[in-house]
């Protein structure tokens, strides 16, 4: 049975579902029972579920995940949400000091099942304070879960998961995956951590990619085959832990690595794929491996930056045919018709 | 309204009244999708802005959050840049950059404002703490909503102002919401904000922001204050933002605040109240009152022209400025 | 000292002694570097653990700091348990991954402390939040030094523990210093630590945290105030840390404070206060004290003796307990 | 001439040098002009330079770093100190969020001169929350500088160069690296940031590596001499901007690449430096990369696990020789010694 749902929709559906069948969840945020209600992934939910499980907070984001992580410390499991990555900033201690760090140093006694939902990505000029994709960092703490779900079905799946699991796991939502459909089931089902998906089989070139590079990868995709180059396209979903095989399995095949990362270049994400393949898989390599990134700078608020600071398909593509040693003439992208390039799609009217 | 000189009452009056056409004008051409930044307008709360910084010369510093047109503007920064900064182009405050959310003018003493609630807090008692240090008497204002006294750093920032006796002015614009969430799911009630700087040994007080000659008296009081060496105040104007919190639309249908209290608040304009007087005292004619309203009109849309001439940045721009050389 | 039973003036005074012979224990063995982690020693504070403790069941929760030990022992921690995490021993209560700085004992309710300052402030706010969402009736105390307010998250915890009028108690040792810092350069002169709590409208005392029995009593109001539902108090004590800021020894020979100072607080010892009382109302006699003190000193033996025989973790343990299975 | 300093001394001296020649520097911190000094580094300079100039702060370190930047926006030059770098997660907000990006969101036109130190590094039991070495998330942020220096030389120039740096400079100073002793001229001179160094010659293996590990690597490059091998050894000194051509010339030259790093492995900074070098110099390479980091884990406080914890010499020359397809034998280490690794040296007693 196909039924067709907005990845806003799915992380709705799997907060409901694990509201409705455990009373331990919770979930807080700024604006979480507002009337837009988190880009509509909470709406309804203090009606059906009551102000007592679904709350706004202070603007006090350090402060409040210590309370969350005391309250899952006495036996609650509570869905934090921050409406941009960039708030988190200012509760780092309590995440990447205490959340991460509670189980290991009291020896396994305690749990902090915590997930914190954080958006990354972009909107018509939210410029350097508002747009920051810092996975990297999490995925870099010993003892955080990062995950970044790239389809309506997947960010059901681990949501559900993630809050089901006993441990603080950053779960991160790209603002231009919301409003994207997909087969959703219903009912509660899971898509387990540390888990990725090969979203496209291929056997000339391995993309290993996450969240809503995604998206831009399989476009990729298309366009490469069109020219008769055949991309893998590895959509990791979880960052922490790392689903390392099938990236090697995929490199084994193809030779060629890109990884396409939402982030910063520099330290970021995207250097650990290329780590891990070199280490385990050199000898296969055809191809320096190259990463598809955001150059490091700060997100620039003006289009007219901000337009090539977002890395996209024809990024890849570009890419992909310097790797072949080949120069390739691109097809005619959006910009070159005229196209804004700071919406994902007409659906999108206004900075968010 | 006695004890202020008829002149400075007009001042006061422009100063709104521009700030308000502009944030107006800005609404209107917000829909053509040209500003493609977020915007938080300051319509209905242009008194606190223009009451405090009729004090501050163009030394004195000003930082502000989210919400800063109205503080940019009062501080005497430059219009067309703004304009420029909201169209994204070169010519801005911020070279594009930065857009609404992030603008600065240094010549007018404007030192930046960013949308982190309460980040701009710290900078602020640093700047005064710098002027300390290196013997300048000049004073500095932080601007900022209610929320941001909920942020541990408004806290750590009255505190070190309080240790240092710094000259630094705190201005709290209560506008009752942070967002679309009401003071009552985010701070005790009964519990005043001013009572907070209280806690921390900091003079405070409350007053009505939709009263620009309350906002001036307090604010002269505590700029004088800050000026003579005798450390920070911290001021809580109660005021109230008539659009929706980003965006240039008005947003009651939404239902997180009642029509009622809108028209309310609507019916003690700043702006209105002033002219009231002005015009009841005989101080400004009726004449008088058009040929102002339309200067500034010509000012504005001289600055909407230019902005929307000004260049975009080059792609050369994006990777500038990482680093200063 | 009227009002409270001998008996609980007794036990007051065994615990009390109990943590001093603890610490001087601790003291004792730190040189022989068998105990390789920072040690924070509460000799000279142990009436507000004690005090505080003394209302607490084992179902109601603590967590506190970098100064736990008093903490954790009040609450009903396992004396072994805590010896052998000193010693990096497997049978310790973080199993030797935490040391002194990071001890927990879920079966006493002392639900952990670790040493960011202010760090589990917000956490103890959210545990009592959990048990009311849980409709239990539990209370939860946070304790922290007086350096710990200077962090904006004390403020955070404190709003939200007064918004949702939570089962909290706030309890700030107040022992003048933070490391070798004194009070005069972090915190205004004039503004008292509980000034800071009543301004986010929370009912604040301050009191003599060398004086067990006032301990006693402030602390049995706040405490059952919150179990009532009737919110968060904040108790503010000041007391005096004895020894170094980190380590065994004394440190008066470094100059941050005064011998003066030193013996002034050495004479408030709230042990020998309490005792001197017992003995002069004729409760306790040399010869029962003599036997508590060495009925102490065998459990702590044996804690020792347990802990030094106790095996190192195996290296394999280096990396469980990474992720919770 | 000689002139023996300690690290600890270079660093006091580089800041006494800079606060003689400009009013605007001054340092501030928690303990900094208490009577320990931040390990000696700071002793004496509030005699020197006044009160107003050397300070004590609150434990507020979100709002200090704030109090600091606004000083640097009016024309001071603060160097700030954290005795811990994990004490920074509380004021990342203002680090990467605010100071990082001032430069660049207000297109060019404000500059935030401001130097953090903190220190990293190893002590007895210092444990998870005294002890990380988050490098890489400072490395990772567009706008932030990152310097790690290994030599009491280096610490000098680098830091005078630092404070005179119109950019915000992390100035990362490794516990184990204080006490050591090395020639360092004086008066002022400066180190450029951005610049690594070849601590060690050698055709047959490179090791890019930096702070306190520059130590173990040297260590390491002296066994692997004896049995014949030829290390070289690049300390990077700079994390952020990386100085990437003397690694890449070192590879190109050798075929081979250890990364050691006082860091996490995951996500790491080592990572960063693997993927350059595979991306540049790929045919070069005649072994897959190594990165000798800690493992994924959060610090042990027992010093039963902390000995395993840390990567040492003897970890360097075992990957060595594995990258060499040789099975060496090790030779005896301090810990079979019975010798106690949780010190650098007999100088050090104490958790500090
Ligand atoms: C640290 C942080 N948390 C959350 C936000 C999202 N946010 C943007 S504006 C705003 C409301 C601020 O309310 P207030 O301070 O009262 O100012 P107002 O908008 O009412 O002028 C919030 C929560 C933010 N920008 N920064
Ligand atoms: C966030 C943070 N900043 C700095 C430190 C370093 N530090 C450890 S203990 C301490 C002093 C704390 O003083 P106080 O809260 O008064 O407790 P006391 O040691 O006096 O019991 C400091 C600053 C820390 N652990 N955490
Ligand atoms: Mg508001
Ligand atoms: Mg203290």
């Amino acid at each position: 049975m196909h039924r067709e749902l907005k990845y806003s929709q799915a992380v709705h559906e799997a907060i409901e579902l694990c509201m409705a069948r455990d009373r331990s969840v919770y979930v807080m945020g700024l604006g979480v029972p507002d009337p837009k209600g988190i880009f509509g992934t909470t709406l309804g939910l203090k009606d059906k579920f009551g102000a007592g499980r679904v709350l706004d907070m202070p603007a006090s984001e350090n402060g409040m995940t210590g309370v969350a992580i005391g309250s899952a410390l006495v036996g609650m499991r509570p869905i934090m949400t921050h409406q941009r990555i960039d708030f988190a900033l200012l509760a780092l201690d309590q995440i990447a000091g205490q959340a991460a760090n509670w189980h290991y140093m009291f020896g396994g006694q305690a749990r902090v099942p915590l997930v914190i939902r954080m958006i990354i990505g972009r909107g018509w000029g939210q410029g350097p304070q508002h747009s920051q994709s810092l996975h990297a960092w999490f995925a870099h703490i010993p003892g955080l879960k990062v995950v970044m779900p790239a389809t309506p079905y997947d960010v059901k799946g681990l949501l559900i998961a993630s809050v089901e699991d006993d441990n603080p796991v950053v779960f991160i939502e790209h603002r231009w995956l919301h409003n994207i459909t997909g087969d959703v089931p219903g009912g509660l089902y899971r898509v387990p951590l540390g888990r990725s998906r090969v979203a496209r089989e291929g056997d000339d070139l391995t993309i290993a990619t996450a969240s809503y590079m995604t998206l831009e990868a399989l476009r990729a995709a298309e366009m490469l085959a069109e020219e008769g180059l055949n991309a893998e396209v590895i959509d990791l979903r979880t960052l922490k832990p790392l689903d390392e095989a099938p990236i090697l399995d995929s490199v084994r095949k193809t030779g060629r690595l890109i990884v396409a990362d939402t982030g910063w270049r520099s330290v970021g994400f995207s250097a650990e794929v290329v780590a891990r393949v070199t280490e385990a898989a050199l000898d296969h390599l055809k191809a320096p491996p190259r990463r598809v990134t955001l150059p490091d700078c700060p997100t620039p608020t003006s289009r007219a930056l901000a337009d090539f600071y977002y890395p996209s398909a024809r990024d890849i593509v570009a890419t992909a045919w310097g790797m072949m040693g080949l120069e390739v003439e691109l097809p005619v992208m959006q910009e070159t018709a005229g196209a804004l390039l700071d919406v994902p799609d007409k659906s999108f009217t206004g900075p968010f | 309204m006695r004890n202020i000189e008829p002149a400075v009452l007009k001042r006061l009056y422009q100063e709104m009244l521009r700030i308000r056409l502009i944030e107006e004008r800005i609404a209107e051409l917000y829909p053509m999708e040209e500003m493609r930044c977020p915007i938080h307008l300051c319509i209905g709360q242009e008194a606190v802005a223009v009451g405090l910084c009729a004090h501050l010369t163009r030394d004195d510093y000003v930082l502000s959050g989210h919400r800063s047109h109205g503080h940019y503007l009062a501080k005497g920064g430059d219009l067309k840049r703004m304009m420029a900064e909201l169209f994204g182009k070169v010519t801005g405050c911020s070279k594009g950059k930065g857009g609404s959310m992030h603008m600065l003018d240094l010549e007018a003493g404007f030192l930046g404002a960013t949308p982190i609630v309460g980040g701009t807090i710290p900078i602020a008692v640093g700047a005064a703490f710098g002027t300390v240090m290196q013997g300048e008497n000049r004073v500095t204002a932080a601007f900022f909503g209610d929320a941001a006294v909920e942020e541990g750093v408004f806290h750590e920032s009255l505190n070190f102002a309080a240790l240092r006796t710094l000259p630094v002015v705190f201005v709290c614009e209560n506008n009752l919401y942070s967002v679309l969430s009401p003071l009552s799911v985010r701070q005790p009630s009964g519990r005043e904000i001013y009572h907070l700087a209280q806690g921390h040994g900091v003079e405070s007080f409350q007053a009505d922001g939709n009263d620009v000659v309350e906002v001036y008296n307090l604010a002269g009081r505590a700029i004088s204050k800050a000026r003579r060496g005798d450390g920070p105040t911290f001021l809580e104007f109660k005021t109230y933002r008539w659009r929706e919190h980003c965006g240039p639309n008005y947003d009651i249908d939404l239902g997180y605040r009642t029509e009622d209290e809108f028209q309310e608040w609507r019916s003690r304009c700043p702006i209105d109240r002033l002219k009231k007087h002005l015009k009841g005292k005989g101080l400004i004619t009726d004449l008088e009152a058009e040929d102002m309203e339309n200067s500034l009109r010509a000012e504005i849309d001289e600055a909407v022209e230019f902005a929307g001439e000004s260049p975009f940045p080059e792609v050369e721009a994006l990777e500038q400025h990482i680093f200063a050389p």
